[in-house]
């Protein structure tokens, strides 16, 4: 199979055999992967002896190593294809989810509103704080689910934002 | 004068998580049983299992359960415990609570109901310690109205901190810079200062500019014994919240640690203080140092101290609430080496250190040398959204800063907590800063001199390619167990020999 | 004189289990990178995991992998490590391998081939520390016969200890009190001994009755400074196996640790010995002493002896090593409070302590306050027939006996570990018998006056009714699971309402 | 269902009803036991709280609490009349197993050889060790199924021990 795989600007063409073995960029790598339980990884490549807790975050690879934590895209040929049709990697959801259990303390956003990225647009209590949920991208407040004093599990959507009229050449 | 002993032969404890289980540690080393209680979704909690009783007290929600002051009293006499240790949080600065406990005829272990309540309400605080001499920060006085909040804080300057009166642990307070920030500030500091203890009333301070938060922790016994144990530095803060402690601090040196125990002292005696407290303090770039507040508890970065003094603070509470005279009698000028803390909390410093809720699936603990847990937690426990976010305190000692932070570099990178997110990437990275190396931070330094995305070690290309290597080897055996494509038979002749058979292993 | 340095840049580590994660650790913490080394069976383990490097070096049998000298050394090189370091066990006291590691332009943290080998030896061992006055037990030299050793024992008078020339740990170890046990007791002696160190040549000494083992640590640098860190209380043996280890002795005064120290330094100068290394005694009910060997490595129960000093065992080696002169400078005749270590081992102690294989399927560590855990394994980790039986080391620190003894109580009954047998249980008995809390212990103690099944508690009328309780609801339990008589709606109202919550959890 | 439940020479009649009710004796008690993984329980009972390593042993429940370990045998009401018509509970196996993988040194005895209880039969060699493996019963060898330098696995069967012929009572 092979992959190419992206980390920041960085791309790698890796293949991997039906036997095993394992090419970066063409060159053949000597790599001992070992699942220890759960997401925690042990590799040892080059006498290297590395520990990462690797995870699916929705469609990304996030790879947690010596402290540091790096999202990849591992797309094989298939999805090169498709990606190359579309024209890009990039997707950011304009959707504001609830990241735990927690009651609503307040919408301060409205409908209709523009909102700049990192705006606060609910604050949500749980473990004793009150979280100020941010928008992940800049535009324009399309639907508000959730009103003040309603609890909300884990996952819930609260606030959609969609892109600016004037973003629209998409 | 003889000593008036009080016995305790059963201790109640009325709190949950890691510091319950820190003082049932202290009791069992004392001989004393221990009454655990608990809530709903505390059943199988450490200080559950590690009690000699436990109670079942109510809901999840603190208010139905670790809150209800008449069911604990009722529990202490059910199971005849004749004591109440109420741990930090919770009830443990609730002067009407320590009032109930002692008129119900049982030891409170902690200062009385009226040093609590002095110090408890900061404007009565401030009064106190005035008249020892304790050297306050320009601020206003509490009880206003938005309106003359506002006034108040264009005539101090900005920035200025919102303080809630009853407040504590950084909740109800929030730092405004722009005076256009302060109404939704105000707003959202009354309600958390509401719901977190049931009195929205807020007050201003001046906001000093690169201080530092200095605390002194205070030991006082029934028998006129202050003594001060020397300072701890916890200037590592983010939205108040603490999250790394070091005892001594490198910006004390022992004329200031001198001075500074002083004023602590002088500002325990002003309440007449008995029992454990800290004195929590700004000090400035100048080292003038201002009194905070007093808080009338065991702190959570309390082994900091002990790891350098090597008084075992939970024990001495206990022995004072005896009426014992306190084991050490001298105030520590020179530590004995070096203890650093980091808290271990489930939130995500990914994403702004939102609190994270889970099953914990996978703990390793570091262990070995210099190396100090105080968890409640073990691999199944569940982190609930109705509690903090703190799943354990990491602790190392060292004979000198550095190989105390050596140490605790050494034991992050051995902690795996796995099933939720945890902040120990974020003391990776803080223990990998050059300001927190050589010890210049204050208390704005996580919020406004540091990020989780520009380490201060760059990966390496090697480091980036094996993280590539990983991320596909992942999603390839993600694929391939989907899709069944690769026949097992060949998978014993490949790089990844071992990894059928430890998986087997691990099943 | 100018001090002599040798670069360390990388040490290889020559051992597998808890004591290379120590030497990993204590490389660390002194910013040395590390090279682990690893059998078929050990891919997995902490010391591979905790290592910067780790190489592969052959098949589960220690002949196929730790014990490769020509293996270890080019591991070495191609890693680029120029050091090594042995650990205990395996090549760690192999005059052999040290010369061969030196030969090879490497440093060896250990001492010199030469003292290795005349400690190594029992004969020139004795030879050696006679010359420094130091006193022995009377017994007969090595390479008799069978025939001549059954006449020695015979005129030497039972009780007799036969002990291997090549021998440490009690292998090759047989105590013999009849004459009639004396031939059997001969030959498995001679085979194990054989099996472990190669050579089967034993010799015979007086059994001292009554006698505690009590040790001294040494440290001595390339400076001509040698020093000792004052003793370990080793009495609580079985099998010649130490079972559990303090710092200080109860036995031995201020005096007799100046006396035996002094003896001890004489003892380690008569080989002109560099690095840490072990005079063991036995000491008379009158507080004779005799020299019995020395260990010329670091000792499994090193830790009490680093928590009553505050000295790293570990990194003063590796120090010495490198050409420096050692941290400590004085004898240690007043240690720091108490330490107490307990060898937590896959053994059943109810199945006369025999060993247990298996994976380990839970592990809950003791944390908090003095509580230090020295590992090698994990949850997930197998323990093999291929290595010794220890799982860890569970080491309390107290300012007191009392309190170091009570913590480790406290520890031993929080520590969960299940998959395998091993013998906390052991260690739980022996800390409540009154015997062992008074300090009257000798070798012979656990073999001779301690039993599992004669509790020093004896259970109340209570708890024998939880247990039968308990036994029932599992059996029921298990019988219900099996055939799903019970309609499972039933279940939520009655007494195990929590079960199946929590059962979920954990699933 | 009724079961009863012996402890060394105590017994105890427990009932466990349909609705999870506990009478001990035909007394009521308060008993929350809760799994917590694998063999660990944690049991509450009058407000004490006590934590059990349960383990099915051979038909025997060996439950290890605060150090001390109890054999316990649960009979429901079949194995209660089974047990009446034996005429008594003990059943002691004569045959010595591996306890764990290793490589026999010797074997002691020989076939025919009259054997007392804590008699060692075998000599294993595990985990650097030379383990005496010992009669659990007094009697006869019947039968020896390894040599010297055999290897053998966990659980196989070494020798056996039948009864004496003047113990020919049974």
């Amino acid at each position: 199979m092979k992959y190419v795989t992206v980390i920041d600007d960085q791309s790698y063409e890796i293949e991997i055999d039906n036997d095993g073995a394992i090419l970066v960029n063409g060159e053949l790598r000597d790599v001992d992967f070992l699942n220890l339980g759960g997401s925690l990884y042990s590799i040892i490549t080059e006498n290297k002896s590395l520990e990462a807790v690797i995870d699916d975050d929705e469609g990304k690879i996030a790879v947690m190593m010596g402290g540091q934590l790096f999202e990849t895209q591992v797309l094989d040929e298939r999805a090169m294809l498709l990606m190359q049709r579309r024209g890009g990697l990039k997707i950011t959801s304009g959707e504001v989810t609830a990241p735990m259990p927690g009651l609503i303390v307040m919408v301060t956003v409205e409908v209709g509103q523009t909102v700049a990225q990192g705006d606060t647009v609910v604050i949500l209590e749980s473990m004793k704080m009150q979280n100020e949920l941010k928008s992940p991208v800049a535009g324009v407040v399309t639907a508000i689910h959730v009103d003040a004093s309603q609890a909300v599990d884990k996952g819930d959507m609260l606030v959609e934002i969609g892109p600016s009229p004037e973003d629209d050449r998409a | 004068m003889a000593e008036q002993l009080t016995g305790i032969n059963k201790i109640l404890i009325a709190n949950r998580g890691e510091i319950a289980v820190r003082i049932i540690r202290a009791a069992r080393d004392l001989g004393i049983p221990t009454v655990a209680v608990y809530s709903d979704v505390d059943r199988a909690a450490l200080h559950v299992r590690y009690a000699d009783e436990a109670v079942h007290i109510g809901g999840p929600r603190p208010a139905e359960s670790y809150l209800k002051k008449d069911t604990l009293i009722e529990v202490a006499r059910k199971t005849g415990a004749d004591a109440i240790h109420p741990g930090y949080g919770f009830l443990a600065e609730n002067a009407d609570f320590a009032g109930q406990v002692i008129d119900a005829g049982l030891v409170w272990i902690g200062p009385s109901p009226d040093a609590i309540a002095t110090m408890g309400d900061k404007h009565a605080a401030r009064l106190a310690v005035t008249r020892n001499k304790v050297p306050l920060i320009p601020g206003i006085e509490a009880g206003l109205s938005n309106d003359e909040l506002a006034a108040a804080a264009k005539s101090i300057g900005f920035p200025v901190l919102i303080k809630a009166v009853a407040g504590g642990g950084g909740k109800g307070m929030r730092p405004v810079r722009r005076a256009e920030d302060f109404e939704t500030a105000l707003i959202t500091a009354r309600m958390e200062a509401e719901s977190a203890f049931g009195n929205g009333d807020v007050y201003l301070e001046k906001l000093l500019q690169g201080a530092r938060h200095i605390e002194f922790q205070i030991l006082a016994d029934s028998h006129g014994n202050t003594i001060h144990l020397g300072e701890r530095e916890c200037s590592i803060q983010r939205r108040h919240q603490k999250l790394v402690e070091e005892a001594p601090s490198v910006f004390v040196d022992t004329e200031l640690r001198q001075k500074m125990g002083e004023m602590a002292i002088a500002a325990a005696e002003s309440v007449g203080y008995v029992n454990a407290g800290t004195i929590e303090c700004l000090v400035d770039r100048d080292k003038n140092y201002y009194f905070l507040e007093m808080n009338t508890r065991l702190q959570v970065e309390h082994p900091v101290t002990e790891l350098v003094t090597g008084v075992d603070l939970a024990k001495e509470q206990i022995r004072i609430a005896r009426g014992r005279r306190m084991g050490p009698t001298e105030n520590v000028l020179h530590p004995k080496g070096w203890a650093i803390e980091c808290r271990i909390n489930a939130e995500d410093p990914y994403a702004d250190f939102m609190p994270s809720t889970g099953q914990i699936t996978t703990m390793i603990l570091p262990t070995g040398p210099g190396v100090r847990v105080d968890s409640g937690v073990y691999r199944g426990s569940e982190i609930t959204p109705y509690y903090d976010s703190m799943i354990s305190k990491l602790i190392t000692w060292g004979e000198t800063r550095s190989e105390a932070m050596l140490r605790m570099r050494r034991a992050l990178s051995e902690y795996r907590i796995m099933g939720l997110k945890h902040n120990i990437p974020f003391h990776i990275n803080l223990l990998n800063s050059i300001s927190f190396i050589a010890g210049q931070i204050d208390t704005n330094f996580v919020e406004q001199r540091f990020n989780m995305n520009t380490y201060e070690k760059t990966p390496t290309a090697t480091q980036l390619e094996t993280v590539a290597i990983a991320a596909t080897l992942y999603a390839h055996r993600e694929r391939r167990l989907a899709s069944q494509v690769v026949a097992p038979a060949k998978r014993d002749a490949s790089n990844w020999k071992w990894m059928g058979r430890f998986e087997r292993m691990h099943r």
